[in-house]
């Protein structure tokens, strides 16, 4: 049961992120957005859950699959579609595509491409909001193939020493690209309770269950934000398109016939609009109008990528320090003092 | 069912691969992905069906996972470990360096570490600061390692079965543009390109042009219009990084006096600023100009189309450089440019070399 | 109760680890042993309770503290010596000291000086044995600091994936150099139970008393040659010298006072000696007889290592390469091809 | 208690650290053993009693630990890190290059990383070949990070300050063997020692000897040697690998027409060989002899007294190349060995400079 204007905020998100990465799985075939690009469609549960949970000042970081995270903590979709499609105005300066995302405004700190690289970076983060006092959060979002980099066991255990206000969100897909879990865990482990053997505070969930998820992250952020150190949180979940672009991928034969099929039945949004209608009142109409709202915004914000300029090409060589912004080193020679 | 006289690199590869496991019960193969659908760009093609055990898919820990070729190599196996990107390897450094690269020496001699480290390089389609990296020069800093880097389908076969056969770690570097490139490549199992021997790809006497790996195909390029225009340049491909041929490659030098190195890493540190330097420091009498380099700037690779328009450098600043050199003139050769978008393989590329 | 022969087998390790690490920490201060040493002075316990459980076809590997492990390996003392005197005959030829031993001969593959470096390569020995079918184990032994590193859990996880034959001792000494384990691990954490839900057996034991280390030990190796998968063994214990070097460094402050006395009182030679009175039937002469035989070896092999001539100086640059045995590279210049 | 003019190489960066802790709240330190008894060679002394929570030990967990200080750099501190040996660090080389190097660039300039990284180098007394590596060729081969030797105490005191202050990542890299060097070293918490700003030592016309950290002590003597002996060596110490002062350097090799680098890393990929490239390259027609340079062998340091006898270059070494260079006779300095035990700092190393 999520506070009135809750529902509505994970209703919008849901729309938002299926919508966006919708309409990008449409144009990514026309090559005007070349960068490697990981889709969250099946996987906008878990954002949309927190999207109203996550304030501005709390601070978050993400992989490569993060469209859905940045989107959930409030980013710009005009800043991240112009920097999918490596225009000006994008929020990474055309740099960074989108497998590198941030939105600092909203404390989007940062997405990126290695996978676990932002795990301990995130845990830093929280290090800095302990060491000022301040209440907010960090928060983690990783997947089930990040946990099994060193970096992820190293990152816990120091948050757990330092009781920082860390907030792991694992969106378990069953894979790590083509890699179902067999090669890549034990059998039979399971994650979360590894995690809490480790020395902090773990749950899990269905991450498809959107209302289940904000009621679950609600109770444990909370709860952190009184100061009770680190938590993590896995959900499951499920990724519709291949790993990489916009394509189906069944015929590959990676993953167990009728498996997709059995996810999308249990597809986050259709089961959140099912469950306003039928626990929280809301007519079809009002979801209608919601929905006819956020796609309106997504195609404006596309018009408006489409007709954003390229970045000045002297944008390859700025900013490699931090007090060079505008100055360019130059080009296929060493580096020439200040 | 006859194989084409023609196959690809990535083909070279796998064909390198069934080999040299079939030839030696010693040789296991691993890395994320590799008897999945996409067999790491083709290169893994049937060795899960055919090796069984021996070859596996792995977790996501690089690190471990080299030292456990490291453990697999002194315990006896011949270990081929593969990334899909040079840039994830970077969490393995430790066991690179302070294992692989020291076993040997460091105790002795007592045993040595034949493991063989296959890393693709990437390049374009906004592959970005942290899927594009060059860092042949880092794994050349380090001794102990030997560092390969083919440019061709019949080198990266023969360099690849060489590489398996050493006994030391080899880090071996396949550039993603090089994967669907065509060539002749000798079908026998006994094939090898032995390590540390450069190839001298097109002779001259003008000035010595010193490439390796996706630059050769540039530079033959460059080499192949200079020519036209009457400047005889000498094309050599490293092949090997380290060990480097030295002696091939002063040579050379010797006989043109002219130097151009090129280099897909960047600037400072760089395998080409280490050649400049031994040439300037041996040769210095030998010399009728100044030994020049081109390689990539001190700055990551970004993302987007348009900001790697002019981002790397090919035939053309290469032919530029070198006519400069010798003809003390500017001349721009912009009938080099490829053709297409640039943040692709081009057509030519399929050709035949 | 170890069998006949063991017991004996055992009490010498005991003898010859202590009587080793006594005559190099007697000799240090002469300045002929020039590098780093890490003593086990007070860890013997471990080692020696598997002396007669390893066979030389198990394959171990061990860390910067690793002369205990070593000699309960079978390695031999005179080569050890010699390596860390820096003489001709050294097991590593003069190039790894004290921190880097190998003796290929009675399978202790090597000790390297980072920490955590040789976990993975133990569990890549594993790999090798399970690839070729044989029934020896792959034995890293590793200290409580080392599993603080993300290699560790990566091999841990490796080695449950692959079921390998990997057994991992860990000997908690409750110091990391000079760091306890609270800025280091969750207060009141266990690591053997969280291994345990890393997806691997675990166990657990004092290391001080080498009568019940040898007992629980005999099972858990039994029970891993008929291919069990890997196992890991926790066992307490505790360094009496200082972390690097051979002398008492209480007046630092940085253990409890009175912490190094309380455990010498659960000294493991001590402990095993009277066990082996109390429940083996030795007698004092026994007892006597074996150690002075021990004792007198040890006299012998460093007399033996004192009269070792230096190595030659271009070892220095042998055998950078495989193939280059013998055949120096030049000095101050780059690598010149073969 | 006034404190002395002259303090060590260790104090003056305990001092910088003090410093810079107290005057903003922004700077914390951490590292394994920072509060222990030793505190890391007596260089973070006092420090966890003065400035309590932002000063702490940590777990063996180099990669995480340098991510975890990204992270706090951009969320508004100024983390500097420690290691006891730069050999440890390789563990992290993920989050250096992949996530501090590049952030500030790949995120379009959106947040810098304040990182600063104390690695120390080891030396002698049997460090063997992990424990004793020179990678500063990595570390300036990586666009976006900056690189700092210093060479004194005034320096290491000035150029810590500097890096705490600089919104780059910097890996600062002591030589152990400098810790207990004494020297002057301005009081005032306002003293810097900008980056990228070399220090020309000794001036000269006959040749340009360009040097770093420990290096630097041990081509005073030879130039001072030199002097007396009528070679006007110039020494310039770098103080700052990357990015590198080019225009003071290239100015003095302009002056003297001929070059000697130094460099205590392996020669591939080396620094100096970057130096001497970029010099061959850009001052080809001022050369009046061929440039050279001085590394460590590419080869692992061996831990033996013996085996360590002759391996590294000293003052002998450096004079006898530059009289070389200048006089184009060999020669000898048997005077400038130095004394007493060859694998420790010596007596005159704890003296003035
Ligand atoms: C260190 C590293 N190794 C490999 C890769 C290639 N890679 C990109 S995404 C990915 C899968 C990660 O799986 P998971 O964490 O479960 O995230 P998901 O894609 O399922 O969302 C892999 C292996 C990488 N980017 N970084
Ligand atoms: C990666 C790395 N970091 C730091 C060190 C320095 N160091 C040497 S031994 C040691 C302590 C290791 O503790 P533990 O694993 O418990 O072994 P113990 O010394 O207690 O036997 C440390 C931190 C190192 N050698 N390697
Ligand atoms: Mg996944
Ligand atoms: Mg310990």
């Amino acid at each position: 049961m999520a506070e009135g204007s809750d529902t509505e905020k994970i209703m919008r998100a849901l729309y938002l992120i299926r919508g966006v990465e919708e309409g990008i799985a449409q144009r990514y075939p026309a090559g005007k957005m070349r960068c490697p690009v990981h889709f969250s469609i099946g996987q906008e549960g878990v954002s949309a859950a927190l999207a109203p949970l996550m304030r501005r000042d709390d601070l978050a970081v993400s992989s490569h699959r993060a469209h859905a995270h940045y989107m959930g903590k409030g980013g710009s979709v005009r800043a991240m579609l112009a920097e999918i499609y490596g225009r000006a105005g994008g929020c990474s300066g055309a740099r960074g595509g989108s497998m590198h995302l941030i939105d600092e405004s909203v404390g989007f700190k940062g997405s990126t491409a290695i996978v676990g690289n932002t795990i301990p970076i995130g845990v830093g983060l929280g290090l800095a909001l302990q060491q000022k006092g301040s209440d907010s959060l960090a928060i983690v979002f990783l997947g089930d193939g990040a946990i099994e980099e060193g970096v992820f066991y190293e990152s816990v255990n120091f948050a757990a020493v330092q009781r920082l206000p860390v907030l792991f969100i694992c969106e378990n897909n069953l894979y790590s690209v083509y890699s179902p879990l067999g090669p890549r865990q034990p059998a039979g482990r399971s994650i979360y309770k590894m995690v809490e053997a480790m020395g902090i505070k773990s749950v899990a969930g269905d991450g498809n269950d959107v209302a289940a998820t904000y009621k679950l992250m609600h109770a444990v952020i909370a709860e952190m934000r009184s100061g009770q150190g680190p938590v993590f949180a896995e959900f499951s979940t499920y990724r519709w398109l291949e790993h990489c672009g916009p394509a189906d991928d069944d015929h590959l034969g990676y993953r167990a016939q009728g498996e997709c099929a059995e996810w999308k039945k249990r597809a986050p949004v259709a089961r959140y609009e099912k469950y306003l209608r039928e626990n929280e009142g809301w007519s079809a109409a009002r979801l209608e109008a919601l929905r006819n709202e956020v796609l309106a915004d997504i195609a404006r914000d596309f018009a408006w990528v489409e007709a954003q300029p390229l970045p000045p090409r002297p944008d390859a060589y700025r900013e490699v320090y931090a007090e060079d912004a505008g100055k360019s080193v130059g080009q296929n020679t060493m580096e020439s003092a200040a | 069912m006859k194989r084409p006289v023609e196959i690809t690199f990535a083909q070279a590869i796998n064909e390198g691969l069934h080999q040299a496991m079939a030839a030696s019960d010693e040789v296991i193969c691993y890395g994320l992905g590799i008897d999945d659908p996409k067999r790491i760009f083709g290169t893994t093609v049937d060795l899960k069906e055919r090796f069984g055990k021996r070859v596996f898919d792995m977790p996501l820990s690089e690190n471990a996972m080299t030292g456990i070729g490291v453990g697999a190599a002194i315990g006896g196996l011949r270990p081929v470990m593969v990334h899909q990107r040079l840039d994830f390897f970077l969490l393995a450094m430790d066991q690179l360096v302070n294992s692989a690269a020291k076993w040997h020496y460091m105790f002795g001699g007592k045993r040595s570490v034949p493991l063989t480290i296959r890393l693709i390089i990437g390049r374009g389609w906004g592959q970005g600061p942290t899927h594009s990296q060059n860092l042949q020069a880092w794994f050349a800093h380090i001794p102990g390692l030997k560092v390969v880097m083919p440019s061709s389908p019949a080198d990266a076969k023969g360099l690849l079965r060489a590489s398996i056969d050493d006994n030391n770690p080899v880090v071996f570097l396949e550039h993603r543009w090089l994967h669907q490139q065509m060539g002749e490549v000798p079908e026998s199992p006994d094939f090898r390109v032995p390590l540390s021997e450069c190839r001298v790809m097109e002779k001259g006497v003008d000035v010595t042009i010193v490439a390796s790996s996706y630059l050769t195909i540039e530079a033959l390029h460059a080499v192949r219009r200079l020519r036209e225009e009457g400047v005889q340049a000498e094309l050599i491909d490293l092949r090997t990084i380290k060990p480097l041929d030295w002696p091939t490659l002063l040579t050379s030098v010797k006989k043109t006096g002219r130097l151009l190195a090129l280099d897909s890493g960047a600037a400072f540190g760089s395998v080409a600023g280490t050649i400049v330097a031994r040439v300037a420091s041996d040769l210095f009498s030998h010399l009728r100009a100044a030994p020049l380099y081109l390689t990539m700037p001190d700055v990551p690779e970004p993302t987007a189309y348009e900001l790697t328009r002019e981002f790397y450098f090919g035939a053309p600043e290469i032919a530029a450089a070198a006519w400069k050199m010798v003809k003390g003139e500017e001349r721009s050769f912009p009938e080099l440019e490829r053709e297409g978008h640039h943040d692709v393989p081009g057509q030519w590329f399929a050709g035949p070399f």
